[in-house]
């Protein structure tokens, strides 16, 4: 059942006088208990996806047209006052940085309980919430973890207590801002343990924002690639991983070296820089770098079609790219 | 907060009052030479040899000056700051009278500042850019630009012509004497010194309240639906309230050697009054009196600020580093 | 606005950035100051030299006389050209301000930069130093000096400089911390260059800006204190011309000759407020994440 | 090329002494890559560090080309300098902002006198080249350059004094992910024109494994395993070494589905207050009661090097 549907968001930030599009026209599914990873590198638009879902836009910023429905009610739509009420009891977020991402001065239990008493929990009920909310990540002797400030708990104990702050209220979407980038790999594991065990405990739909593929390759049933603010290639995991449909994701996989590989030759590798969202090409953005591109590449933008199981913008289909090794640029 | 820590800092404080001890010995005894030339003025060239030597003698002057210090030191800590030249009255009896009318100047200042410094700090950066940013601070700029002393002035001038009342021509009433007739004459005063304070206070509330809201944890705050005017003090407010609360402990300590102005134009019998009457009298005993009680005065506040501080914020109060 | 555009990566840029000059003037702040500091310079030079009144020269008949034709700005109670003498009052406070920071910037900073980037014990000793004359209030200590020196515009300059040493210290001491760690700073020492090098190619270029901020602010701030020390009457002697002295005559003379006050007291407002909006345009034409 | 031995290094901080580096013995061949692997705290880029003398150790043996790294000065320094240089991980902060690239090449050649006058350009541009950046790029800023473009810079910079051994500290985890490729290539392309010997510094397993010829893996201040990069990467011995093989995350939903996630419980603990005998024993998961009180050593195991009293 789908939970989160995000139809063609347009997103743009005043930048120097002049609008640029940051978001340009995402759609999106996640259903519930599913975990969709939206992969990208920085500037693809990603976190500006995200942050549209919350409501949260930096000043400046604005979605322009689109909806973002969970449940079926549009939040675009919403006036402020009830978009408020929406965030922490139907969509949550969870963040990047885990030593900035909570109030230095408030105990941890306060800021917890903070979220519940914005929703109309309070007095014990509030407490017994919040203390069930850090049990859950599985923080020991939660009433001690709930007295105490953010600067005696180690990176990976604060995740876990923005994590417990931002389910406690049981939502039904978890925006997951690259939550393990700044953690140590085995942190990172027993992060995404935790998630992935919520996940399934509490039906979630989850959308896991990040750069690395490792990552999406553990959790995420399904993949959306974005590169210059659209949704290159969406398609499940697998499917994505075995055969990717468009260029970008193709490039983008073939980068990274494999942990089987026996002999270790250059990598393919894509050349060349993503475009600037203020003078964005006419037709495909990944048009410039594509080792695959025809003439009308240049001249219209594609929109997504699906093909051999992938949602891909994309106008050349994987069989006339050649052998996969051509696609990319020869090393130096 | 540690003791260790506690302990260190106050001998820093410590070292820091003796080395302002030492400035203002420097500064005030060994750089005009000659008390005696200043207290007798050009009477001092019909001195004979031998006068000259004994009055030398009868001051101290002609023993080393590391000696004079220590000697002047060693009556500092007795709590003996020397006698006033010009009245012989002991310079802690004057300072004694002067001080309530300084302190109860920087409190009510104090009072009147700070609440709408902040309020207008909160105002302006609430929305930086807009209409109401530029205006607060485009006011707050006059505020540091106009000077004290022309804001005294015409505050004098305008209460002498509206409402037929000099400050200079009364005597100083203590709240002692009368609660109202002393507030009378300590409000307008205390308003003056008020602007440019509250245009310091607005300025340090709308920067680190820039700097809080700016912070991911007030966006963890929204995230989880908490409302705006919650956001907004609980979280950016109290977060900047630390850099506010430093600037205004250490705005204290200035004002408390910053009233000289204000005390002269309103005739209020203040610190700042005496220090001035001691400069212009070259009656040495007093300034370096009263320069040495505030600077005291500053170290001890800004002493004070720093624990506060450190009360304040849970990273510095306590010990340890993981739960 | 700034912020969300910080969120966008921004794109390679290829055009070499805009002088400093140029800089600070495309900061709405930066360009009122220049503006601001500009007019009343160039106000003051023409007053005296082109309009060619005495500022000491006395008239018995013509005193206290409004703004006219023949005295612009008025008399004052001695029948002096108050244009004339609040453009000499201007030259007077910029002189002492010019002076006075001019030293604590080069003291300061110098020793700032030193202990900062050597540590050890010179830092430690040039710390307690500092220290110890921050424990004065800056204006206590400002009069204190000028009480055991003596007046004179040079004697107000020094005493202004000796409160703003210490910040000027402390000014150039922080940045030179953070940029000894920078690891361009430690690519150097990996690469072999010698202290004087790291230090005078590598640390100082890069600690210039808050330097420059400052200097503007503690100009300002000097005038102030100038003038604040003039109308005590422990600054600039009577009869030279000084903003401060000339608010205290026409206390005597407020409201009704109005001219004796406001105009020497605008003179230092313009300039407090020009000199602290060029401070503020330099921060922000300093400022890397605004360029 | 390089030998180290029983290396030492210790800050005293607040929480008391704080030991980054705790008696590590390593040696890297000519022409040969080392890639030491680990977690935040566990002594790579202090290890790093002391390599390029920019810290010095507090105890042990230390060589480089034959220097003895603890002591050199002066003529001995400068041949140090030239012998072994690093490359930053934070290609934006380890370039000073306020100068051109040519600028910052130049300086080097200048200060080792590697070129004089005329010749300084022409050298700049072919430490462009051999990087792969275009001439053009000597007039600009590094706040004009893409992020890989500024860590190429880095390279050149470093390779300016004709160095055989370049110590490179996490040179891609800044870097976007498209961007890496570029860079790992281009590393592995230098060290094979110029023969150079590289020690590569990551918490990237992936990359340690295609960059690297042996693999020391390091936990809380010390070697805990060491062995050639297939032994080390596909089979490892230790169960440190076996966690994070384990967590880290493989780009292949294929492999990922088939493997066991076995979580490694707890976080790495203060160093300044390291466990007692193997200072892995509390997360470990097949710890015994002698891992609790005996340290074990690096033994030996044919061609490669395991700490561990159960393996």
């Amino acid at each position: 059942m789908t939970v989160l549907r995000i139809e063609d968001l347009h997103t743009v930030v005043r930048s120097r006088g002049r609008d640029l599009p940051v978001v340009r026209g995402v759609s999106l599914d996640v259903d519930a208990g599913e975990i969709v990873g939206l992969v990208g590198e920085s500037g693809s638009g990603k976190s500006f996806t995200a942050l549209s879902v919350l409501g949260l836009l930096p000043e400046g910023a604005r979605v322009t047209s689109g909806r973002i429905l969970v449940d079926g009610e549009d939040l675009v739509a919403l006036r402020e006052r009830d978009r408020r009420t929406r965030r922490g009891s139907t969509v949550a977020m969870i963040y990047q940085d885990p030593m900035t991402a909570l109030n230095p001065l408030m105990t941890v239990g306060a800021q917890i309980a903070e979220g519940l008493r914005a929703h109309g929990i309070r007095g014990p009920e509030a407490k017994r919430r919040t203390l069930a909310a850090i049990e859950e990540v599985g923080l020991p002797k939660p009433d001690r973890i709930a007295r105490s400030y953010p600067h005696r708990l180690s990176g990976g104990q604060r995740q876990r207590v923005v994590i417990a702050s931002a389910l406690a209220l049981r939502p039904r979407v978890l925006i997951a801002d690259e939550p393990t980038t700044a953690l140590d790999v085995t942190i990172q594991q027993q992060i995404l343990a935790l998630v992935d065990e919520l996940r399934t405990e509490h039906d979630l739909a989850v959308l896991w924002i990040t750069h690395d593929l490792g990552v999406v390759a553990r959790i995420a049933a399904r993949v959306a690639v974005m590169y210059a603010g659209r949704v290159a290639e969406q398609a499940g995991t697998r499917e994505l991983f075995a055969a990717p449909q468009h260029p970008y994701s193709a490039a983008l996989l073939a980068s990274i070296p494999s942990p089987t590989d026996t002999e270790r030759g250059p990598l393919p590798q894509i050349g060349g820089a993503p475009p600037d969202l203020a003078a964005l090409p006419a037709g495909c953005p990944f048009e410039p770098r594509c080792a695959y591109r025809e003439d009308r590449c240049a001249t219209g933008e594609p929109e997504p079609v699906h093909r051999g199981g992938s949602d891909t913008a994309c106008f050349v289909p994987r069989e006339r790219w050649g052998v996969r090794g051509d696609a990319m640029e020869e090393p130096a | 907060m540690s003791l260790r820590y506690l302990l260190g800092r106050v001998a820093g404080m410590l070292g820091t009052l003796v080395g302002v001890a030492v400035v203002v010995f420097v500064v005030l005894r060994a750089l005009p030479g000659d008390t005696i030339t200043a207290k007798l003025g050009t009477q001092a060239a019909t001195l004979t040899a031998d006068q000259r030597a004994a009055l030398r003698h009868f001051y101290g002057l002609d023993s080393s000056p590391v000696t004079q210090f220590f000697r002047w030191f060693g009556g500092l800590l007795h709590g003996d700051l020397g006698v006033s030249m010009d009245t012989g009255v002991p310079v802690t009896h004057l300072i004694g009278d002067a001080l309530p009318v300084t302190l109860e100047l920087a409190v009510l200042a104090m009072v009147i500042a700070v609440p709408v410094g902040v309020l207008f700090g909160m105002l302006a950066a609430s929305r930086p850019g807009a209409v109401r940013d530029l205006s607060v601070q485009g006011v707050g700029l006059l505020g540091l630009a106009v000077p004290e002393f022309v804001v005294a002035t015409v505050t004098v001038a305008w209460l002498a012509s509206a409402f037929a009342y000099t400050p200079s021509a009364g005597t100083y009433v203590s709240i002692g004497d009368s609660f109202g007739g002393n507030l009378r004459q300590m409000l307008y005063p205390a308003l003056v010194l008020a602007i440019g304070l509250a245009a310091t206070v607005m300025r340090t509330t709308r920067s680190a309240y820039l700097e809080a809201a700016g912070s991911d944890f007030v966006r963890t705050a929204r995230g989880k639906g908490v409302t705006e005017a919650r956001v907004r003090f609980r979280h950016i407010l109290h977060n900047a309230g630390i850099p506010i609360v430093t600037m205004v402990g250490i705005q204290f300590g200035y004002l408390l050697g910053g009233t000289l102005v204000v005390e002269q134009v309103f005739a209020l019998p203040g610190l700042g009054r005496l220090l001035l009457d001691g400069i212009l009298h070259q009656d040495y005993a007093i300034v370096q009196g009263v320069t040495l009680l505030v600077a005291a005065a500053f170290v001890v506040v800004n002493f004070g600020v720093d624990v506060v501080y450190r009360l304040l914020d849970p990273r510095t109060r306590s010990e340890g580093r993981r739960a | 606005m700034t912020r969300a555009a910080t969120l966008v990566a921004p794109a390679p840029r290829t055009a070499g950035q805009p002088s400093l000059p140029r800089r600070i003037v495309a900061d709405r702040n930066g360009l009122i100051g220049v503006v601001l500091v500009g007019l009343l310079v160039v106000v003051a030079v023409v007053s005296l030299v082109h309009l060619g009144q005495d500022p000491l020269a006395q008239n018995r008949t013509g005193q206290l006389a409004g703004p006219s034709g023949a005295h612009w700005l008025g008399t004052d109670q001695f029948g002096r050209d108050i244009a004339a003498r609040v453009a000499a009052g201007v030259f007077a406070s910029l002189r002492v301000a010019l002076v006075s920071v001019g030293m604590a910037t080069i003291v300061g900073g110098l020793l700032g930069v030193l202990s900062g980037f050597a540590g050890g014990v010179l830092d430690a000793v040039v710390g307690r130093c500092t220290d110890v004359l921050f424990a004065f209030p800056a204006t206590l200590l400002a009069l204190a000096l000028v009480a055991a020196l003596g007046h004179g515009w040079f004697n107000t300059a020094i005493a202004i400089a000796v409160v703003y040493t210490p910040i000027f210290v402390r000014v150039a001491r922080g940045p030179v911390l953070t940029v000894r760690e920078s690891e361009y700073v430690k690519a150097g020492r990996v690469l072999g260059f010698s202290r004087s090098r790291l230090l005078f190619r590598h640390v100082l270029p890069n600690v210039g800006a808050p330097i420059a901020v400052q200097v503007a602010l503690a100009l300002s701030w000097a005038i102030l204190t100038e003038a604040g020390l003039s109308f005590l009457g422990l600054g600039t002697q009577p009869p030279s011309p000084s903003l401060g002295l000339m608010v205290s005559d026409a206390r005597n003379f407020f409201p009704d000759a109005w001219w004796t006050l406001l105009f020497p007291a605008l003179a230092v407002v313009v300039a407090v407020v020009g000199l602290n909006m060029v401070g503020d345009g330099l921060r922000n034409a300093l400022d890397p994440r605004r360029s | 090329m390089i030998e180290v031995t029983d290396l030492v290094r210790h800050y005293r901080t607040g929480d008391g002494v704080v030991r980054a580096v705790d008696g590590v013995t390593f040696s890297v061949a000519e022409g040969e890559t080392l890639g030491l692997v680990g977690e935040s705290g566990c002594g790579k880029s202090t290890t790093a560090k002391l390599l390029v003398a920019l810290e010095r150790a507090d105890g042990g043996a230390l060589s480089v080309g034959g220097i003895d790294v603890r002591t050199a000065r002066g003529p001995h320094l400068r041949q140090l300098r030239r012998t072994i240089q690093l490359v930053f991980q934070d290609p934006y902060a380890s370039l000073n902002p306020r100068r051109r690239i040519a600028a910052t090449l130049a300086e080097v050649l200048t200060v080792h006198r590697l070129a004089r006058g005329g010749t300084v350009a022409g050298r700049v541009a072919d430490l462009l080249d051999m990087v792969g950046l275009p001439g053009s790029v000597a007039d600009r800023y590094p706040h004009q350059l893409s992020g890989g473009q500024r860590q190429r810079v880095g390279i050149a910079r470093a390779l300016a004094v004709e160095p055989r051994v370049l110590v490179l500290d996490e040179p891609v985890s800044a870097l976007d992910v498209s961007v890496r490729a570029e860079v790992m290539n281009l590393l592995a392309s230098l060290r094979a024109s110029l023969g150079l010997t590289y020690v590569f510094i990551s918490h990237d397993l992936g990359m340690v494994r295609h960059l690297c010829d042996r693999i020391a893996v390091m936990y809380l201040g010390k070697i805990v395993e060491t062995g050639g990069w297939r032994d080390v990467s596909d089979e490892p011995l230790h169960p440190y070494t076996r966690s994070l093989h384990d967590a880290v995350p493989v780009a292949d939903p294929a492999v990922e589905s088939g493997r066991a996630h076995r979580t490694l419980r707890g976080e790495v603990p203060d160093p300044a207050a390291p466990p007692s005998g193997c200072r892995f024993h509390p997360r470990c998961p097949i710890a015994e009661d002698a891992c609790r009180t005996d340290e074990p050593v690096l033994t030996v195991r044919g061609d490669r090097a395991v700490a561990c009293h159960l393996v």
